[in-house]
């Protein structure tokens, strides 16, 4: 079979942002597994509520005080995030660095109030049904934590040794969007643990 | 020759008549309905059976003609769009009427499954005798409810029910999830820790059925058996009235056989009423001989099968929970003759 | 690169850019070469020869569970021995054969068939092999060592929760399903990046081959199903483990939680397992018909009402626990419209093979073996559907005869299809046409043979998961036979192994294309060379190859660094180049350090913990960003 | 690569052997005889002589079927009516590691065969001799002392104590008589 050269790709660029690169498409497909993990998970705290009255059985929800300033904080790094989004989409390299190591940071000072958190959910996983699903269910979200945690400290350290190609300034952006997945993902998550209770009573 | 191949026809013809009516009759058969339930459900599976067969054959029978009329096509250039083909047209309109028959053939079924659910949730319950039963690993435990005490029952591996009159049970369970099944009477249901089930069963033909455990409960689950009796309503009452308390011991070896139980391992777990056996985690043994079968039906019942089970019960079901008691020969036999005298 | 276009390339042009192409996407014959490759074929086929020799392992218990039922009170088989063999049957057929070895086709032949150099994510891809074949033999070699899974492949609580199933034996299966779930979901999220990025130019949505699309619809669906049971075995596992209550009912948990999660996902998979085979089926169909698919749209659309009503129907795998009656009539009605989009396309590959010119070869006997077979499976699990039927027939041999026709008739026979027909280009070699035919009539012969008879052994009342049954209950002779047509089946695969075996020596070279066929995978020589396509292909078609004229192709991708083009995600219209993987030994130290994660869990709980830094540091070893460097000097070609 | 490879296959593959034994699930009575340990070589107070350790009596608290056998025979002969869950009530606690009469397999199963002064009745020929052997194995498996790759993380009763897992793993055996003479 005779083969015939049309055309020429050479003259494409070899990097870009968001839905043109695969990483973006693989970054999305494992938010959706996760997402998936968390409404499951979330179905299944329903479904064990459904079960038990009253709920939580002693009668006592977690504490809200660290929670609602971990939300707080989460909503807020929502800024530097999407501004750190915007300069690496910029490629911009020291607003770059600037903004991936205040992200470093909060995520440090989450992680922190998290271990906080923990202390406060004034249940145990081994007590019963619904100290299990609280603990899972943060454990869950901790995971994610820490996970992009993890990556946003590896690409800061890139960042701070290295010159960035628009290649690595996709790889911050799609951290970003990773980020808006964790917050987001908290929401429900703090709504179920923290105001669920509250309103059943 | 000709004789032969009828013969060997007719052979061939007689294994599968069988085979065939092994599923339509027997005492654990779900078309060879006694009870209401098992045979409203019956007729839904011959409305299934039709239709299905129906769309099955309509497969089969566009599948033979295509390969059919593949016999003398030569290899050709591909057509590579359906519009060069003349055929096309003709397919898609059959490909709607196949569309709408399957339609038609969907909502038919659901609407029958639909009504018979429907029939067999409303039925009637008012008069229903309760029974209660609690399934373990691996056997079911039977408790009949009544007004007065004298009438409530307590049994093991076995379900009597008087004819015509419809029996509600209440299914439970302590340890795994079983199912409850006795074909001939209707559909299963699940006993599930900490859940209550019911289930309504209308006996309609007098007999002996067999049911078993439908869910898998751990290493006896094949032998986790229940024996059904449909009796009439007369038989039932006299059967239930004669329970209360066992028989005593009459012969010197069944008094011996009484002090072997009384002073073993076997109270622990079994309760036998008007003795001081009164344990229960095991089956009841107030009438144990007057059962069909051992063990949740591991053997049918009779004085030998009762003497090794009691010798080596791990042998004949591997992993149940009743021990093997060391005794010896004479003992085995005093306690045997003991038990065999509960009918 | 001054000529005009288009130009047709020279010989000596041809021959030099093979050359440097080989060099560069070319995997080498040491030790640790072979171990760092991320090359999709390589990969794929390590997949799918694993997969296979688990499907084989299975066979062989489920060859011994006939040996077993073949006469009533039989006593070969202790019941501990036998609930671990039918266990493992059930696990590996589902969790080690079916889901893995369809994603395995699916790693070797999609990017074939997009017509790209490699898989989107190739070292995750190789970690995902890596970790699925720790599951797998951990698992194996824990049955062997008598700490084999002895609670079914669907593990209900509380038997196996931490009071009924006693020691390590179902932590070593929730930690298996942990396992090919992970490896699983990391090949669907390659899977998706793949089509949806990396389509020929000019490969649009409506020129997507079938197989494409159903893979496409089967990973979306392993993304949303597989964290269902990872969730539920997570749960499990530290209701085993840290004494936590999730499925404890005097603790508020609930047993029915577990066939929630689990049905949630375990009916999907189903599917999961099934779509594919579909693929397969319309590919063969099509080529052996030498005619594009009958009504293409209606199709895409079936596999598209597959996945979505996939997800509405698990609940009638519960109709025996006692849910509210109302709600149980809703499943019926949507387990039951699932047959619409499966009646359409088998209306449509009919119709295909009814108005083409088919060639009766072993592929083609295969579909026509799985139409038969699967419509019958189809129409059982009708009847399954409506509840007061399926409270008769539920948990007995019935519903094994009517899976066992609708997974064995529906992926079985469309994957050793699927083999006949795609063997050549993985191999270069043809399979042995008369063997195959033994081979599928064999098959065919003993599989109805093997299965026919629990429709009836079921309506007479014979329950599933039994070690042994009593005498004198009518089920002897259907068992009887029953086992001697799981021999035949044995014979049958015995025969295939026989063939590949064989051909792989001597087989008759088979050319670039030898069924003629219209997919890209066809496009270039037997077996593919390791950068697979040496121009971008350009498609103008739906049946690429079928196109008349010389076959379009675009040059300028660079052929001294690993490189792909990436197209838009709906016209396939050239976007950028995007650089792919090189060969790494990080993604087989990630999956160690994951084997040690998780198999380390069982033991001790603390290991979630410290058993997380060493596969952190592996990750971050493997995903390090790389210097941008290489790829931006361009080399003449 | 490949001898490292192998090393750890060797690895994973003994330790799993070991779990061979601790997965068997023995049904027929494959009780050791030991000699009794008659109960006046016991001072109340702790303090025990030690016991020849008996291979046979070894394997019931090293298997996980016996344990979980062992939890549900506790339950079935009433043991709860006065140690409770393990916590102890009329009864001495069987979760700490004090031991009136000796806390090893062989003497917890001479203690339950021959019954102890002040209320531990005496259950020989009550419960056959491979439960006993069952329940001691549990009984050592509640102190935290049986192989802890063997017991259940929790039981699906009502639960008033903490899991066994969660107990911190003190051996008997550290305590030893203070003197010899």
């Amino acid at each position: 079979m005779k083969h015939q050269i049309v055309g020429d790709v050479a003259s494409l660029p070899d990097a870009a942002f968001s839905h043109r690169t695969l990483i973006w498409w693989g970054v999305l497909g494992f938010i959706l597994i996760e997402g998936t993990a968390f409404v499951l998970a979330g179905g299944s705290y329903f479904f064990l509520m459904n079960h038990t009255t009253p709920w939580p059985p002693h009668r006592v929800p977690p504490d809200l005080l660290i929670a609602s300033c971990f939300t707080a904080l989460l909503l807020l790094s929502e800024i530097p995030n999407v501004w750190t989004d915007r300069v690496a989409h910029a490629e911009r390299l020291i607003p770059t660095r600037i903004g991936l190591a205040v992200m470093t940071l909060i995520g440090l000072a989450l992680i922190v109030l998290r271990w906080f958190e923990f202390q406060h959910l004034n249940i145990k996983w081994d007590e019963n049904a619904y100290g299990s699903i609280v603990w899972a269910l943060l454990f869950l979200h901790t995971v994610h934590l820490l996970t992009d945690w993890v990556d946003t400290l590896v690409l800061t350290v890139f960042a701070f040794i290295h010159d960035l190609e628009r290649t690595h300034y996709s790889d911050v952006a799609d951290n970003c969007l990773y980020w808006h997945f964790v917050a987001l993902a908290w929401l429900p998550i703090y709504g179920l643990l923290y105001w669920v209770p509250r309103m059943l009573k | 020759m000709n004789a032969q191949r009828a013969t060997g026809l007719r052979t061939v013809g007689a294994i599968a008549l069988t085979l065939l009516l092994a599923a339509c009759s027997g005492k654990q058969a779900a078309l060879d309905p006694a009870a209401d339930q098992a045979a409203t459900i019956g007729s839904l599976w011959t409305l299934m059976l039709y239709v299905c067969g129906f769309m099955y054959l309509l497969v089969l029978i566009f599948l033979g003609n295509s390969l059919w009329r593949a016999r003398h096509v030569l290899s050709a250039e591909p057509v590579i769009h359906g519009s060069q083909s003349t055929a096309e047209k003709p397919l898609r309109m059959a490909l709607g009427g196949w569309f709408g028959l399957i339609l038609v053939g969907l909502l038919v079924l659901s609407l029958g499954s639909f009504l018979i659910d429907r029939s067999l949730a409303n039925a009637r319950v008012d008069d229903a005798l309760k029974i209660k039963i609690t399934a373990a690993q691996w056997w079911w435990k039977v408790e009949y409810d009544a007004e007065t005490a004298d009438k409530r029952v307590v049994t093991a591996n076995e379900l009597r029910l008087p004819v015509g009159r419809p029996a509600l049970l209440e299914l439970q369970a302590d340890d795994v999830i079983h199912s409850f099944w006795i074909p001939n009477l209707g559909g299963k249901q699940d006993l599930i820790p900490g859940r209550i089930n019911s289930l309504l069963l209308t006996p309609r033909r007098e007999g002996d059925y067999r049911g078993q455990c439908a869910e898998f409960c751990g290493l006896q689950h094949a032998k986790m058996a229940i024996d059904a009796s449909v009796m009439k309503q007369s038989d039932f009452d006299t059967w239930q009235q004669q329970l209360a308390p066992a028989a005593a011991p009459s012969t010197p070896e069944q008094v011996r056989g009484h002090e072997i139980f009384m002073s073993g391992p076997c109270i622990a777990c079994h309760q036998i009423v008007g003795t001081p056996a009164a344990g229960q985690t095991g089956p009841d043994l107030t009438h144990l001989a007057s059962r069909r079968t051992i063990a949740a039906g591991a053997r049918p019942y009779s004085f030998e099968a009762l003497r090794d089970w009691l010798r080596d019960p791990q042998t004949i079901k591997p992993g149940n929970h009743m021990p093997q008691v060391q005794l010896s020969d004479s003992d085995l036999n005093a306690l045997t003759s003991y038990l065999d005298s509960l009918k | 690169m001054s000529a005009a276009l288009p130009r047709e390339p020279g010989s000596a042009e041809i021959a030099a850019l093979d050359a440097q192409l080989q060099r560069t996407w070319g995997t080498g014959r040491g030790l640790w070469e072979r171990l760092a490759t991320v090359d999709h074929k390589i990969v794929g086929r390590r997949y799918v020869i694993t997969g296979f020799a688990f499907f084989v392992l299975a066979g062989v218990l489920a060859l011994l569970m006939r040996t077993q039922l073949m006469k009533a009170d039989h006593e070969l088989i202790s019941p501990d021995r036998y609930n671990q063999i039918f266990s493992m049957h059930g696990t590996t057929m589902m969790f080690l054969f079916a889901v893995p070895i369809m994603e395995a086709m699916a790693v070797y032949l999609v990017p074939l068939m997009c017509g790209t150099r490699n898989i989107s994510f190739p070292r995750l891809n190789a970690y995902s092999y890596w970790v699925y074949l720790a599951g797998g033999v951990m698992v194996w070699i824990a049955f062997l060592l008598n700490v084999g899974p002895e609670t079914g492949w669907f593990s209900y609580v509380p038997l196996a929760g931490p009071e009924y199933s006693a020691g390590k034996r179902t932590d070593f299966w929730a930690q298996m399903i942990t396992f090919t779930e992970v490896a699983a979901l990391a090949v669907a999220v390659e899977l998706v990046a793949t089509i949806m990025k990396q389509r020929a130019p000019g490969m649009t949505l409506a020129r997507m081959p079938l197989f494409l699309w159903a893979m496409l619809v089967t990973s979306l669906m392993v993304i949303i199903a597989m964290p269902a049971v990872m969730l539920a075995s997570s749960f499990l596992i530290s209701d085993r483990l840290i004494g936590t209550h999730f499925y404890n009912p005097v603790e508020g948990g609930d047993a029915l939680l577990w066939q929630h999660l689990f049905w949630f996902f375990g009916h999907p998979e189903v599917y999961i397992i099934f779509l594919p085979a579909l693929g397969m089926v319309s590919s063969i169909v099509i080529t052996f018909s030498r005619r594009t698919i009958f009504a293409y749209t209606l199709m895409v659309l079936a596999l598209l009402a597959t996945g979505l009503l996939a997800f509405g129907l698990w609940v009638h795998h519960m109709f025996a626990t006692g849910l509210p009656r109302l709600g149980s009539s809703f499943y019926t009605a949507a387990s039951m419209m699932i047959a619409i989009p499966s009646g359409v396309q088998i209306f449509s590959w009919i119709a295909t093979m009814w108005d083409g010119k088919p060639r009766f070869q072993s592929p083609l006997l295969f579909v026509i073996g799985f139409i038969v077979i699967f419509v019958l499976g189809g129409l059982t699990g009708v009847m399954l559907a409506a509840v007061p039927l399926d409270l008769q027939v539920h948990d007995t041999y019935f519903v094994v005869a009517h899976f066992h026709y609708v997974l064995i008739g529906g992926a079985v026979f469309p994957l050793f299809g699927a083999f006949y027909y795609w063997f050549p280009k993985f191999t270069g070699r043809m399979l042995s046409e008369r063997l195959g035919r033994w081979n599928f009539w064999l098959f065919f012969i003993g599989f109805n043979v093997a299965f026919f008879p629990m429709h009836i052994l079921g309506l007479a009342g014979m329950p599933r998961r039994v070690y042994t049954y009593p005498s004198g209950l009518g089920w002897e002779s259907l068992n009887l036979l029953s086992s001697l047509g799981a021999f035949l089946i044995g014979v049958s695969v015995v025969l295939f192994i026989i063939n590949v075996m064989r051909s792989l020596r001597v087989g008759e070279p088979a050319g670039d294309n030898p069924w003629d066929a219209p997919t890209l995978e066809w496009a270039m020589s037997s077996p593919p060379p390791p950068y697979n396509f040496m121009h971008v292909p350009v498609v103008t078609g739906r049946e690429a190859l079928w196109q008349p004229g010389p076959r379009q192709v675009l040059e300028g991708l660079s052929p001294s660094h690993r490189e792909v083009l990436c197209t838009t995600a709906l016209a396939a219209e050239p976007d950028i180049r995007q650089p792919s993987a090189t060969p790494s030994l990080w993604p087989l130290w990630a999956a160690l350090a994951t084997t040690v994660w998780f198999i380390g869990s069982i033991f001790d709980a603390r290991a979630v913990v410290w058993g997380a830094f060493p596969l952190a540091v592996c990750l971050i070893g493997w995903l390090w960003p790389t210097h941008p460097e290489p790829f931006r000097e361009r080399s003449p070609a | 690569m490949c001898s490292r490879y192998l090393a750890s296959l060797l690895l994973i593959g003994c330790s799993v052997l070991a779990g061979c034994e601790r997965e068997q699930r023995a049904f027929h009575d494959q009780a050791p005889a030991i000699q009794s340990v008659s109960p006046t070589s016991f001072r109340a107070g702790g303090k025990s002589q030690p016991v020849a350790k008996d291979p046979e009596a070894d394997k019931y608290e090293r298997n996980a079927f016996h344990i979980s056998e062992g939890k549900r025979y506790y339950e079935w002969y009433n043991c709860y009516s006065c140690h409770a869950a393990g916590g102890g009530d009329i009864g001495p606690p069987l979760m700490d590691d004090r031991w009136r009469y000796g806390g090893e397999i062989e003497q917890i199963y001479s203690s339950i065969v021959e019954g102890r002064p002040n209320g531990m009745p005496s259950f020989a020929g009550r419960i056959p001799d491979q439960q006993v052997w069952q329940i001691a194995a549990y009984v050592r498996a509640m102190a935290g002392n049986a192989a802890k790759t063997a017991v259940p993380a929790r039981g699906d009763e009502m639960k008033n104590t903490k899991p066994l897992t969660q107990i911190p793993h003190t051996p008997v055996r550290t305590e030893r008589p203070k003197t010899q003479r």
